[in-house]
């Protein structure tokens, strides 16, 4: 974990309000999929950091995407920085997806809604490279916010849905997955809060089923008690989602 | 000579920058970042009797130049801290000041007489001021008479030096410093958050699950000098103060207020390394500005202040 | 219809935005930038029975999203307002907030008493709060039994709806406004500025000349949403609010909070242009986030506490 | 007065932290030499506009010339922008010197301090179409802050000291402004309160000398009341230095 000065080689409106960032900087080599960045906004009126995932992981250039819908003032902030200049980063922090317990030709399904899809694409690309086996099912509002169709594709077995049914299934990504009878070795998660408590209740009790979560936050690295989320079962417990998240077993926390 | 080294009850600090109680944990990962031995002292998470599970969240919000919070003192209580969280800390060469909160009276005094004993904490921080404590957390810090009893509740049972820390959210704070003063306390830090709220236009509900929270960060700057000022012509105790600091230049503006220590919270939510970074600067800025060492600011002020 | 119209008590607003008293002067030169017609209403600075020089200079100082301000209450006095300032008023179609303060209940009485009958002014704002004056003024605004006879004095003798202003820097700012209800005032405006302090670290001392001044602007928004939130839950009586407004969320985010009117004080400086800009992105917000009126608005809050 | 955003033309720093800055804007058109623009910190932290100068006139491009010390935060801000950015100006604000009374041969003097001097280069030039006779005495801290002497030389005889004696006559200038005993149809100075007060005082009778104020502003147009001073003669007043400023006849007001 360093907080370093990074330069935004690419910047791009690849949907409307979403950029697609590419930044350089050290903290590279030390990323996985799942983990994110907290990013300062540059300007000086705002003091909290923005928590971002790492979308896709570019050891060769030393570089990394990341995805950013302009949700409000920080964010709006970021995405207008241009190529060349620079931001103030924080990471790579959290845990990551684990994919250690893996082997080639293994299933995996792969869930993402909305804005939570770009860490699935990393985490992707590396169960690519071990020859693992993907169901892919994404959500989006609308056909204009859907994001890495063509490279998910590349990867395995894609199906859309929208919330409107303007492209691919009409519906939630529950309409999918309902239907979904093959049995995974694993499952990966990343969206909204009614899709991670859907996945966490449905996989509830499967040994290899992963949400990544979602909560304001402060430090970003575990000082303030910020973003906790509570342990599901007795003795009660709060768990710090910047620390020991973003990603967790099914089951393991309330959402 | 250490032209930054401030001495105060119990404390006999390298320099006088450390983190504000709450914003830094137990430390949390800013070990991580840089050598934690870098700080003046260390101000901890309040702990309370038992485990405390804090608020709902969101327990954030961003305001301009600030932050409300509204983490409702979610800690592992006394017996965790002693036995975890306070040893961990026994590597570094760090002074602890324990932050010490309670719903009652009692609670406050079993708390202290007991973690005044652990063997790294060198003065205790009386939280009586947290604003996001529904029980009587609010009450304590705003009656005079309370807080002196409670002050000398706490002084008496306590083995190191107690410093008390004031709320701003008071019509006169000299008042209440003077019972803390009253109540025989070694020092005071200063100011905990103003109250605040934030309510998203889309949902037309608070942002914060607890709904209000505690204001800090640079915003309140101004309030928390003027707040120095004023108790420091009025008592006779060291003041270790808090309150929007970002930058060498506010932490000189604190010492010209009367503080004799300053404590860093929200800015390093902003900027994980900006403890390093004004220890680093602080000489710096103090050559520029002819001050030959931090105890010697401390004495011009208080002698500018016998001839004002 | 007009969606942005409000009715208050001698008030009808044909949009709820206003500039906040002493940052507009009585128009000052705004109107050389853009037609006063366009505003709700104005709330003109403090008049006060005989002429006042105000402080000395420097009179503002400058705070993270914030700034300070030690005017003082500067003003040509209650005679030259009536003959001279009130009367260039005349010719817009703008109704006049009269903001009144004094040093003395008779010094009120007396200025509420004549200022009210002027033909354009609509409803009298009583500044009980303005912590940049020695005499007393503080005391008026933070104790509830001097708050209520004086709201009931200047109520007797008032032609036009009398509105209190409610200073932040007490420690329950409810128990206040519940006094000036009993006191029989129409409405309630809130907040007036926060104490603060600025220190130059190159001549150690205030930057103002009064020493300490007070907060506004942004920085301090979060402390009148919390408080403008608990004063319209426990009182009945209309609330005009200020306190850091910079965009139409802001706006909005106060009628959430209870408000029912809102005004603009530190932005004119910032931005001389924000209220006529608000005023015209108003309804394409209200637009985005469907409300339809902002009568409606103000409606809805209320019945949504009626549930809580 | 208006209120617009103007393009930076040119940017360039002259002296150590003094930077010159070409704007351009629809308000030229209104200039006088003497007036002062008030322009938003490009941040959105500090929220005061910072009064400067107005230096030169150039009606033929639409633009105009600021010299801007940087003092502080904003001043640093506004500096660090870089020609064909934009700044938000509020302007032209206040009176201007007045030189109606003037006449071809007459023979003025001026005094500038420091960062007092610009805008009495832009009445310099105004004095010159006039055919004006100058005597110009301008005094700065050392040789390194000198700004604007080749321009001052091209319309009337110039003398320069500085505090420090690095160039020019050693010391304030009032060692010079004593020595001189020529009559003037008009003084006209500009620098910090000392050489006000020095020239208040000194050509306290004379009936067209004028000097220029600084105090620290709210509005910049007469609504708030931060910037006064206090009229010199009874009945007491009070007078708001951005509205009926910022120039002032000897004599009216104490400085
Ligand atoms: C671990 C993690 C990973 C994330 N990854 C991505 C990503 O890859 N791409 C992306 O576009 N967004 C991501 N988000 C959400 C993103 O952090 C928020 O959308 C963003 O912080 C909102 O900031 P703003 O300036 O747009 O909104 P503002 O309303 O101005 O934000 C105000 C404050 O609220 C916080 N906040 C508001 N919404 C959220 C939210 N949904 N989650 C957390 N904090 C919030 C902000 O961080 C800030 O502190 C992630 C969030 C988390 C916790
Ligand atoms: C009518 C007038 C004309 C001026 N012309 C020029 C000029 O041409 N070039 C130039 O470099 N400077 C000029 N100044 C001074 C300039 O306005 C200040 O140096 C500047 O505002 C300081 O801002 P800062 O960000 O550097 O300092 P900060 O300390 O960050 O400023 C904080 C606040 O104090 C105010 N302030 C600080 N010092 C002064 C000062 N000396 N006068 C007025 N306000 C101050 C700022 O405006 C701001 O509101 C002029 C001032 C006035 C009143
Ligand atoms: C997230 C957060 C948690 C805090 N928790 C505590 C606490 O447990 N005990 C306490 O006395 N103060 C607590 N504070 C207050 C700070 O210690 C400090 O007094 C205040 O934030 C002002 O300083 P700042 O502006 O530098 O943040 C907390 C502040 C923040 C922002
Ligand atoms: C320069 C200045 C002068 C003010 N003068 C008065 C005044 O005369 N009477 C009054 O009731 N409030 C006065 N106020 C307070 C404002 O009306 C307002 O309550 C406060 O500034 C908060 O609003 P804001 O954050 O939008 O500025 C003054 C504020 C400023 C900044
Ligand atoms: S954000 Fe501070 S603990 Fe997680
Ligand atoms: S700056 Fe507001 S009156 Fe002059």
């Amino acid at each position: 974990m360093i907080q370093e000065k990074q330069t935004i080689l690419w910047n791009k409106e690849v949907a409307p309000d979403i950029f697609e960032l590419t930044l350089q900087g050290e903290m590279v080599d030390a990323m996985v999929p799942g983990q994110f960045v907290h990013i300062q906004v540059p300007r000086e009126d705002l003091l909290l950091r923005r928590p971002i995932s790492i979308a896709t992981i570019d050891a060769e250039t030393g570089s990394y995407r990341v995805l950013i819908r302009v949700d409000g003032e920080g964010t709006q902030s970021i995405c207008a920085q241009h190529a060349g200049m620079t931001l103030d980063v924080l990471g790579p922090l959290g845990n990551g997806f684990d994919i250690s317990f893996l082997n080639p030709k293994d299933k995996v399904l792969i869930v993402g809604g909305g804005i939570g899809v770009p860490p699935l694409l990393g985490l992707a690309n590396l169960l690519h490279e071990k020859d693992i086996d993907m169901d892919i099912v994404l959500g989006f509002q609308t056909r204009g916010a859907i994001v890495y169709e063509e490279e998910f594709k590349r990867l395995g077995h894609v199906t859309i849905t929208t919330d409107n049914g303007s492209y691919g299934i009409h519906g939630y990504v529950s309409t999918v997955i309902d239907t979904l009878t093959q049995p995974y070795h694993a499952i990966y998660a990343c969206g909204p809060k009614g899709l991670n408590r859907y996945i966490n209740l449905k996989f509830e009790d499967h040994p290899h089923a992963y949400i990544s979560l979602e909560e304001r936050m402060g430090c970003g690295i575990g000082a303030c008690a910020a973003c906790v989320c509570q342990k599901r079962k007795e003795p009660r417990e709060n768990i710090k989602i910047c620390q020991h998240g973003p990603v967790f077993k099914t089951g393991e926390v309330i959402v | 000579m250490n032209r930054l080294r401030v001495k105060l009850p119990g404390l006999d600090l390298k320099n006088p920058i450390m983190p504000a109680s709450g914003c830094f944990g137990f430390g949390g990962d800013y070990g991580k970042l840089y050598d934690l031995n870098l700080l003046g002292a260390i101000m901890v998470k309040a702990t309370t009797l038992e485990e405390r599970y804090g608020n709902e969240t969101p327990r954030v919000a961003e305001t301009p130049s600030g932050m409300l919070n509204a983490i409702g003192l979610q800690n592992p209580g006394l017996e965790d801290v002693l036995n975890e969280k306070l040893p961990k800390l026994m590597k570094y060469d760090l002074p602890v000041i324990a932050n010490v909160a309670g719903s009652t009276e009692e609670e406050y005094i079993e708390v202290v007489r007991r973690i005044s004993q652990a063997p790294n904490v060198h003065a205790i921080e009386l939280n009586i001021s947290c604003p996001n404590v529904k029980h009587g957390g609010i009450a304590f810090g705003t009656d005079p008479i309370v807080v002196e009893r409670l002050t000398r509740a706490c002084k008496d049972v306590s083995r190191v030096p107690l410093y008390v820390k004031l709320s701003p959210n008071v019509t006169d704070i000299v008042e209440i410093a003077k019972a803390v003063q009253r109540g025989g306390a070694d020092g005071i830090t200063m100011i905990n958050t103003l109250l605040g709220m934030r309510i998203d236009v889309k949902t037309r509900k608070p942002i914060l699950a607890n709904l209000t929270g505690g204001l800090s960060g640079p915003a309140i700057k101004p309030v928390a000098v003027r707040m120095v000022y004023a108790v420091s012509h009025a008592v006779d105790l060291p003041i270790i103060a808090m309150g929007g600091i970002k930058t060498v230049d506010d932490v000189l503006e604190f010492f010209m207020a009367g503080a004799s220590a300053v404590a860093i919270g929200t800015m390093n939510f902003h900027d994980p390394m900006i403890l390093p970074k004004l220890i680093d600067q602080l000489p710096r800025r103090m050559d520029e500005l002819g001050i030959s060492s931090i105890e010697a600011l401390i004495q011009s002020v208080k002698e500018a202040r016998a001839h004002e």
